[in-house]
């Protein structure tokens, strides 16, 4: 269902709480919001011109009207510099609190805010509204449940994370104590630099058809950030071999088919097809070796 | 998700392999093509002729090695596609099994054909 | 319920690294974060961690420029304690795989910052925070740390004596935001507070949408007290409408900056006439806010940093990064127009009162990172000496929660004799008051808490009712009503300009958005994923916070490091070489002084001219 | 509270619009391989005739006694039918192969920059040869 709002909507006092019976505040409100929104939409256009047009996917699993998704259209007043984030910002403080979705840092370090905008996985507040063809139409990432209105799961994505033992891991590092660095060459610091630079927004994942036909594919930003600790000069020859196997386990870098949206929709530039290529061709040198 | 690391796959193999025969198969498979649309027309294909060409015995082993690594690179191609998209558990191992099963037999097939081709069997 | 031996609140660089250390002590730990770990708000921080690490180098020296840089407001024993375990605890993270910058021999690099008199700050790119955010919370995978992320911190669960001293923090009341569960947190040996700024007390700021002052507020009304809250750092070069920073290094390569009439201000007006652009932080921004009061501002709002001049390949080289920001978060082409800059709230100095070892005066409550005061910044603090801070007094009160002990503390906390009653000030409006809810753990009836499981029941029934009071209120304020205007007040009369009848002005509309705020509801039924619902709650600590910052502004009537008083523009050492304490006892906040301790181990800091 | 919305196929297929070229490329070289693989079955089997031929079996073709090998191809490359799906075997050969060479080359790691120019180079290319081939994959058909 769509709704055009203009306004902030008034909220009306119930006339008498008694009389609705078993009818829960809560739902009441609801019921005079959905009244109130469409009235709204009559009065739409007045702002035509210098506004912004957003579609937004909502759903909520417990919210009558909700639960069966729909889009709900917003005409945000532009301002220069708007990004996606500050568009659905605004329509969350001024028409509709209820509007939810992750965000924080507002400025592409956090990887709250991946949305699936216009249709390619971007992060809100590093995409400027201008760029964009409106109806700017915004949904949660895909391949993932959602938990409501622009908030997806992400639980499945951290496991996926967690699983290529993503810490750094070496016994012989001499004691902090000793005030003694590791060394490390800038040229290797240099070649893990842009894997290192992932903030865990998912929007990769969320683009890669393979991770979503195979859930247990390790997708592109786990086998990237094996990448980072495989290629560090620092870990041992021992510990990259641990790890290869890690990568090369059946739902691992051989999953890949070189698609590369990831690639392309990675808000940190992450070469992430080209680390997982290279990674493939590791493991086939190492089991080579085997031979 | 200890279970991931507990036994050691060489999964690079069949990835590998399914390259080493991509490599072949474009050699292979542009000769096949010139030889039987361009050189030779397929509409003017005689079992003479044929049978002229099988009993050299290079080409002979080309066939049959272009038959082995086309069925192993198309069959393996369609397991892992299947895989792909999250084939597991007894279906995956059926799967395999049916897959193996049909090339096995078309292998056996096609060298049986080419056998005939070259006149060797009646 | 949930039970642990020590609940981190937050998992930014501080919360991750008090886990750590409390997690090797020997004790469960868990962290309840309202973010994800990696969504924490470190993860912004570009320059880099100050370690006196080379040769030449010394962490003396590194003590007495953070020293200076405070203006003379830093704890000697804590600003010590900084600058010798920052290398240590620097050191740690390389051992734990943080990809710093490397020189040719293969060791780490170290670059010169402002206010340093050797280059110590150590960087990795221009991405420190992140991955000294990310290189931790691997360490907390690697572990096994329980992490309860997505649970948002209401309130504290402490026994309510009458005197804050003597109180206990028996664990935390916490929202399951995916479900809108309310859950208690016991927590058997300590729980330490690490949730980050309060920059969202302001309307125009760099620091995230999360950093609402959470710790601060729920420590300050169980009792322990807020200090230095005035000290409230503002950056010069931020975007207009996000709020972005724009790093120094701009103005470091000789970008310009201009006003509405093409003039070169920071010249044209006097404000520096020596380093112009490149004058200190403060100077800056207070250059840019007159710009724009005396109506120079470009749109009424900003001025124009400039770097075309410069030419498009050093620009490609030096700066690149400066044109993704501009061009991503502003929309402007940094190559053929100049950027609009303005002064925007960055960090806070001052927090939640807390000694060496991260205790409060409550036991068992810790706070550590920037919503802590230990105090090492004082008025002022230098570029690269926030992440140390996380690292080195977050380690301490991890280990001093799970219960090592590191000696006895010499910075003093809470109210005592050591301390200095206010009396002068005449303040516009009574503190506190209000009818507001009394602090987590006083039980309603007064009666002492029988026990930890008493106490946090009772706390875990208060949020429980509130909750429900919120959700079935069905008209009245919406929280982003209030919330926008204390930002306003603030940011028009706490900002980088602060007047006794300016500060007057914001504490009364603090005070009406307080009163606003018993009339607020939420307007989201649902219980799953209630951004409203939390929102309303972060609007509620962001009024007491913000109070405190006022009040704390408006009793400080000198300038001292990054607070300017328009009624005494000058550094007042005879009256002011001390804390300001503000603390919050069943709603009636008082405001005390505690001398500054400027004696450390081997010598005492005499308060210098600060100029450089 | 737990529950949560899946969107499903939709995401998959109906967003087909959304695809990128990478994602493209991957459909068309699945689409093409299993083309591929179903013809190396459906050849083999027209090719076994060869084992009868060299037993002996004949078959009448255009009134002509032949042996069933030679009658069975002679006859199917006789239907315009035939030919057309021959051309269309090679398009999808050609695809296949200009496509696999570009895999080859992404796993090699050369030329990850330009993988989509590669890939529409990899479209035109097939069109350009199939057309070119258009003329001797129909010459003598019978209609
Ligand atoms: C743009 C920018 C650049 C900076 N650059 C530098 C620099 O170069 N060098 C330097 O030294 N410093 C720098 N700083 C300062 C420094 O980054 C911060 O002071 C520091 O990161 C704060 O860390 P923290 O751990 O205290 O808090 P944060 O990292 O903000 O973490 C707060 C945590 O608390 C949690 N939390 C908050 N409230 C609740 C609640 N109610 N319930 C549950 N959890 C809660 C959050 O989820 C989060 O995990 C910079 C700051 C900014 C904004
Ligand atoms: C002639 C040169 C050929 C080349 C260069 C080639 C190349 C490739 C490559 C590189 C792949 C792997 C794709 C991936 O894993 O990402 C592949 C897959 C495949 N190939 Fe080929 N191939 C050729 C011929 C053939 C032939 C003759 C057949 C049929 C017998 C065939 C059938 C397949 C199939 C079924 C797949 C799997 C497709 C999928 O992913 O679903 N290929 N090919
Ligand atoms: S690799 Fe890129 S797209 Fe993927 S999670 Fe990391 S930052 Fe996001
Ligand atoms: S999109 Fe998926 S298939 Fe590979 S290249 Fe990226 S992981
Ligand atoms: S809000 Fe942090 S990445 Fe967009």
């Amino acid at each position: 269902m769509s709704t055009q709002q203009q306004e902030p909507e008034t909220q009306e006092a119930p006339e008498d709480p008694e009389m609705k019976g078993t009818q829960s505040p809560q739902e009441r409100r609801l019921e005079e919001k959905e009244s109130g929104l469409t009235e709204d939409a009559d009065s739409a256009g007045d702002l035509e011109g210098e506004t912004v047009h957003l579609k937004v996917f909502r759903y909520d699993p417990e919210v009558e009207g909700k639960q069966e998704p729909r889009f709900d259209d917003f005409h945000v007043p532009f301002e220069k510099g708007m990004t996606v984030l500050d568009a659905v910002m605004y329509a969350r403080d001024e028409y509709d609190s209820s509007l939810t979705f992750r965000h924080s840092c507002r400025q592409a370090v956090c990887g709250s805010d991946a949305f699936f905008v216009n249709g390619k996985q971007r992060l809100g507040c590093k995409t400027q509204i201008v760029e964009l063809e409106q109806p700017v139409r915004i949904e949660p990432l895909p391949h993932q449940e959602v938990v409501k209105d622009l908030v997806v799961d992400m639980d499945h994505f951290y496991d996926q994370m967690h699983a290529v033992e993503p810490y750094f891991q070496d016994e012989e590092t001499p004691a902090a104590a000793d005030l003694e660095e590791q060394r490390q060459s800038p040229e290797n610091r240099e070649k893990i630099k842009m894997s290192s630079r992932c903030i865990w927004c998912g929007a990769c994942m969320s683009s890669c058809n393979i991770a979503a036909g195979d859930n247990e594919y390790l997708g592109p930003a786990a086998i990237n950030k094996a990448y980072k600790f495989a290629m560090d000069d620092r870990e041992s020859e021992a510990i990259k071999e641990h790890r290869l196997r890690i990568l090369e386990q059946e739902h691992g870098v051989w999953r890949c088919q070189t698609q590369f949206s990831c690639t392309e929709v990675c808000p940190k530039d992450i070469p992430l097809t080209e680390h997982i290529q290279e990674l493939k061709r590791e493991a086939v040198k190492k089991n080579l070796k085997f031979w | 998700m200890a279970e991931r690391y507990s036994s050691f796959t060489p999964g690079g193999t069949g990835w590998l392999l399914q390259r080493l025969t991509a490599a072949f198969l474009v050699v292979v498979l542009a000769f096949h093509f010139f030889q039987l649309h361009f050189v030779n027309h397929a509409a003017d294909v005689t079992f003479m002729g044929t049978q002229a060409r099988m009993e050299n015995i290079g080409y002979f082993l080309a066939m049959v090695l272009f038959l082995i690594a086309g069925t192993f690179h198309g069959v393996n191609g369609v397991y892992n596609a299947l895989v792909n998209q999250g084939l597991t558990g007894t279906p995956k191992k059926v799967v395999l099994g049916v897959l193996i099963i049909a090339s096995v037999a078309l292998i056996a097939q096609g060298i049986w054909v080419a056998l005939a081709m070259s006149g060797m069997i009646y | 319920m949930y039970e642990h031996d020590v609940i981190v609140v937050g998992a930014g660089g501080a919360g991750l690294r008090a886990a750590i250390a409390a997690n090797e002590a020997g004790a469960d730990t868990a962290i309840v974060s309202k973010l994800h770990p990696v969504r924490s708000h470190t993860g912004a921080a570009e320059g880099g961690i100050n370690a006196a690490l080379q040769e030449g180098d010394d962490w003396e020296l590194h003590a007495y420029d953070t020293m200076k840089g405070s203006d003379y407001l830093g704890d000697a024993p804590a600003v010590e304690t900084l600058a010798q375990d920052a290398r240590e605890d620097t050191m740690r993270l390389e051992h734990w795989g943080m990809p710093f910058s490397r020189e040719e021999d293969g060791r780490v690099s170290q670059r010169p910052f402002g206010g340093l008199s050797y280059p110590r700050t150590t960087y990795a790119g221009a991405e420190t925070g992140h991955h000294l955010l990310h290189t931790m919370y691997e360490q907390v995978v690697k572990r096994g740390i329980q992490v309860y992320d997505e649970w948002y911190v209401m309130n504290l669960a402490t026994s309510d004596e009458d005197d804050p001293n003597d109180r206990e923090c028996h664990g935390v009341v916490a929202y399951d935001v995916q479900s809108g569960q309310i859950e208690g947190f016991k927590a058997n040996n300590g729980v330490v507070l690490a949730t980050g700024g309060p920059g969202q007390a302001f309307d125009h700021t760099t620091n995230a949408v999360s950093c609402t002052g959470d710790g601060h507020a729920m420590a300050y009304r169980a009792g322990a007290p807020l200090e230095d809250m005035e000290f409230i750092q503002f950056h010069p070069t931020s975007l207009p409408s996000t709020g972005v920073l724009i790093s120094e290094g701009v103005r470091g390569e000789g970008g310009i900056l201009f006003n509405n009439e093409g003039e070169r201000f920071m010249f044209e007006y006097g404000y520096a006439n020596n380093s112009g652009e490149l004058a200190s932080r403060d100077v800056v921004a207070r250059a840019e806010l007159t710009e724009v009061d005396e109506g120079r501002g470009v749109d009424d709002e900003y001025v124009h940093l400039d770097m075309r001049h410069l030419g498009e390949e050093r620009i490609l080289d030096r700066l690149e990064n400066i044109l993704h920001l501009a061009e991503d978060f502003e929309g402007v082409d940094g190559l053929v127009e100049p950027m609009p800059v303005k002064p925007g709230q960055h960090y806070a100095m001052g927090g939640i009162e807390t000694d060496e070892n991260g205790q409060t005066c409550i036991n068992g409550l810790y706070a550590a990172g920037e919503c802590a005061c230990v105090s090492v910044h004082g008025g002022n603090r230098l570029g690269g000496n926030a992440l140390p801070e996380l690292i080195v007094f977050g380690k301490r009160a991890g280990r001093h929660a799970a219960g090592e002990d590191l000696g006895d503390p010499e910075i003093r906390t809470g109210y005592g004799d050591d301390v200095e009653d206010e009396t002068e000030t005449d303040l516009p409006v009574q503190p506190g008051a209000a009818g507001l809810e009394r602090s987590g753990g006083v039980a309603a009836d007064g009666g002492v808490a029988a026990d930890a499981e008493g106490a946090l029941e009772r706390a875990v029934e208060r949020e429980r009712d509130r909750v429900d009071r919120l959700m079935n209120k069905d008209s009245g304020v919406q929280h982003a009503e209030i919330r926008s205007k204390l930002q306003q007040a603030m940011t028009d009369y706490v900002n980088v300009f602060r007047t006794e009848a300016g500060v007057k002005k914001a504490l009364k509309i603090i005070r009406e958005c307080r009163e606003e705020y018993q009339d607020v509801y939420v307007d989201d039924p649902s219980t799953t994923f209630n951004t409203d619902l939390q929102q309303t709650y972060e609007t509620r600590n962001l009024i007491d916070v913000a109070e405190t910052i006022a009040l704390g502004a408006l009793v400080r009537n000198e300038f001292r490091g990054a607070h300017w008083r328009q009624e005494n523009q000058i550094r007042d050492d005879e009256n002011w070489l001390k804390h300001t304490l503000v603390s919050w006892d069943d709603g009636e906040p008082s405001i005390f002084y505690r001398p500054v301790i400027l004696e450390g181990e081997e010598k005492t800091y005499e308060p210098k001219e600060r100029s450089y | 509270m737990s529950q949560s919305y899946n969107r499903g196929l939709i995401e998959d297929f109906g967003r087909w619009k959304e695809f990128s070229a990478g994602m493209w490329a991957w459909i068309f070289h699945k689409f093409t391989g299993w083309m591929l693989i179903g013809y190396l079955f459906t050849h083999i089997a027209v090719l076994s005739t060869a084992i009868g031929a060299a037993q002996g079996e004949t078959m009448m073709l255009a009134s002509e006694q032949v042996d069933v090998y030679t009658g069975t191809i002679q006859g199917l490359e006789s239907l315009f039918i035939i030919r057309v799906l021959e051309v269309g075997l090679l398009a999808v050969a050609v695809f296949h192969i200009l496509n696999g060479l570009r895999l080859l080359m992404v796993d090699l790691g050369i030329g990850l920059t330009a993988q989509d120019k590669s890939f529409y180079a990899s479209l035109i290319l097939t069109g350009v040869i199939t057309v070119a081939s258009v003329p001797t994959f129909l010459t003598g058909v019978g209609l």
